[in-house]
């Protein structure tokens, strides 16, 4: 099992802050295309990505426990 | 003559080296808004030898909310913000060599102001100017500090040449924006709470206190009550084209410039956007609707009203601003509205 | 008219509903030292309808650094921070109603100050009036934010009185200080990061956004790379004496406080008279000459040097001296000079 | 075994941010009292502890596995 956590409008747009669900073996960039689909997320494909605290890229694979937390980039200033 | 600092240098990692170690640095501020408004006063208010502040816009009424420099009289004489930021500057500490460029911090100004100078702090609002701002800092190994934010969101990250990954490795590519301060808004708590992690960042590589330097990427949300802190050693990318072993700065080529032109004899400047690839205009006018624009249209393009320009936005993200031929502040929509 | 706050409308958590509850709310405000200059000008620039300032100090050169309402010349003009504070906030936003209070946050003074005030924020630099002002939110039910900072190291806790625990629930006494901001340093991204949590939260409570409330305490230290959030619900103490089902208030009881007191670990003494009534300051300024003391001052107070120390006496009758922590010098002092 | 977080000027004094040591079973005020022995920590009597991210007084037993952390409360402003 794996906690989602969301940031930011993520977490609107999810409805809550974190959900859990079963993602290990898969790949950041499935995952995201995953939730994307599901929750009809906007603009995750370009979020930032952590697992268990540390930068993840799209290519790096979830293991069972692991925690991901998506943070999308912002430009403000 | 350092009684003003008196409590900085009894902070101990400070003390009386660094304060004569921040007397001697320059630092090149670059956007002169929200976050350079602030950034630029607690730096001068530090006591760092020079401050080099560069900006395009003038100030607004819309920008009293958050830009604490910024007055009633400065909105009323419509003032460049460089100028009247280097005003309440001096008003505030004479000690400081200040200097003001109003004009767009494109790679050719960035490449002759960063002559000297030791630190670079990210105040921009958009990505196309951090990312040749990046490549700058990596050309002339400079450190800089990313900082932004929207809504009661907001992100830092402390980079070092040579030391840390960059922001082109954590980004791979100009990401496509959808939240900016002019379409989801901005609450000055945000600015502040990235304001102090550039600034304690900034007194740290100034002092030269390397050790004390923050590895992590901090994002948080005020709002929703969130706070991030990821490690980043993992995403250094060796074949980066902005801070990897085979580097081509690839924004600081007139190629991945936004173009802009201002068209023939009419009032109207041309957006065409850096990089390929297609706006999604249904769900642009969809926010753009919600929040308060009028907004025409047909499936080619979209059309929107805003003070005294007309915008309008085709699907290859090209875009049209009329009623100027200010190639600066027509950027500066452009990028309000799209990022 | 609602040009300015458009940003901040565009925030969907506060939008034009919540501008509008914010323009008829009234904050008061305790301390214009570093976490008021920032608090203070956060709340002026988001269009709060009413902000009471009350502060007992005056503007120093040693100041500068980090409290961000005063520049130079308040420091050569020696005014009081209340009073250069509402300057400056007039003059970044003429449509919020300021009051300016020089002087004590006294219990007697707090008790009448609170009348009609939505929200109390928390800009002291002791415990001893956090806990008058502690107690006095519980009598009267009004919401609080504590934030306090010293080096680079601060925190922040928002109050609700009946929801939340207090800050007596917390401390269950006066804490044994150490830190200061006047033995260890300050630095000023400390302060604006305490500001940031301060204010978004005054904002959620202004705009009634009663869910979006933190109940964690934060603590960070921002050289050392720490952020912490505590939950808070085990904290709440039902046989609290300030906020418990038997309350006595008990910082609000005269043997409480203190008639001189050393300043927040500065080498200066306050001294409070222990009888009302205002100091007739032309009157004292030419006697002080007759006899032989070089007075300075404006119309809110009077300075002289006398040997080692500075005397600065306030209209209502308290005086600072500085150069000594000793109570009974001090006291000395003011007793040659007022009698 | 415990982990016990120092925060502000007692990371500095203990040398470290943190520690491991194990000391279940005991109450919240013995522990101040040992570690204040062992690192010479000044006023740690008066700081806020956390165990597991959740206030907790005094008299409060600390069990095996818990993070406990200490934070002094600051005054100045």
């Amino acid at each position: 099992m794996n906690k989602i956590l969301f940031f930011a409008h993520l977490k609107d747009e999810v409805g809550e802050e974190n959900i859990r669900i079963d993602v290990a073996g898969r790949t950041v960039a499935e995952v995201k295309e995953l939730l994307a689909a599901e929750y009809n997320l906007q603009k995750l494909d370009s979020a930032m990505t952590a697992i268990n605290e540390e930068f993840a890229s799209n290519e790096d694979v979830i293991e069972a426990g692991d925690e991901v937390a998506f943070i999308p980039p912002v430009s403000g200033g | 003559m350092y009684e003003r600092y008196s409590r900085q240098m009894l902070f101990a990692p400070i003390g009386k080296n660094g304060q004569e170690k921040l007397r001697a640095k320059h630092v090149l501020m670059i956007g002169a808004g929200a976050l350079g408004s602030s950034n630029g006063e607690i730096l001068t208010r530090a006591g760092v030898g020079k401050l080099t502040i560069v900006d395009r816009d003038y100030v607004e009424a819309s920008n009293l909310q958050r830009q604490q420099l910024y007055t009633e009289e400065d909105v009323l004489q419509k003032l460049p913000k460089a100028v009247a930021a280097e005003r309440r500057l001096r008003a505030i500490n004479s000690d400081v060599e200040l200097c003001a460029v109003v004009g767009d911090a494109t790679p050719e100004m960035l490449d002759e102001l960063v002559k000297g100078v030791d630190l670079i702090l990210d105040a921009t609002d958009n990505f196309e100017t951090r990312m040749a701002l990046n490549d700058i800092a990596h050309k002339y190994q400079i450190p800089w500090i990313y900082g932004a934010c929207v809504g009661s969101f907001g992100m830092s990250f402390t980079i070092i040449p040579g030391k840390t990954p960059c922001l082109n490795c954590l980004l791979k590519s100009l990401p496509v924006q959808g939240m900016t301060c002019d379409t989801v808004g901005i609450i000055a708590p945000t600015v502040q709470m990235v304001v102090a992690h550039q600034t304690a960042e900034a007194l740290k590589i100034l002092v030269e206190d390397w050790e004390a330097l923050r590895h992590s990427f901090v994002s948080f949300d005020l709002w929703r009550n969130q706070y991030s802190s990821m490690k980043m050693s993992r995403a250094k990318d060796e074949s980066c084209l902005s801070c990897g072993s085979e580097r081509t700065y690839p924004y600081l080529s007139r190629e991945n410039l936004m173009k802009s032109e201002v068209l023939c004899g009419r009032d109207t400047v041309q957006i065409r956007p850096s990089k390929e690839g297609e706006v999604d205009l249904n769900e642009l006018a969809a926010h753009l609707s919600s929040i308060h624009y009028e907004v025409k249209g047909n499936p080619y393009l979209l059309s929107i009203e805003m003070e005294a320009n007309r915008i309008v936005i085709f699907k290859d993200g090209r875009a049209l601003i009329h009623g100027t031929k200010n190639l600066a502040q027509a950027r500066s929509i452009y990028q309000r509205l799209l990022g």
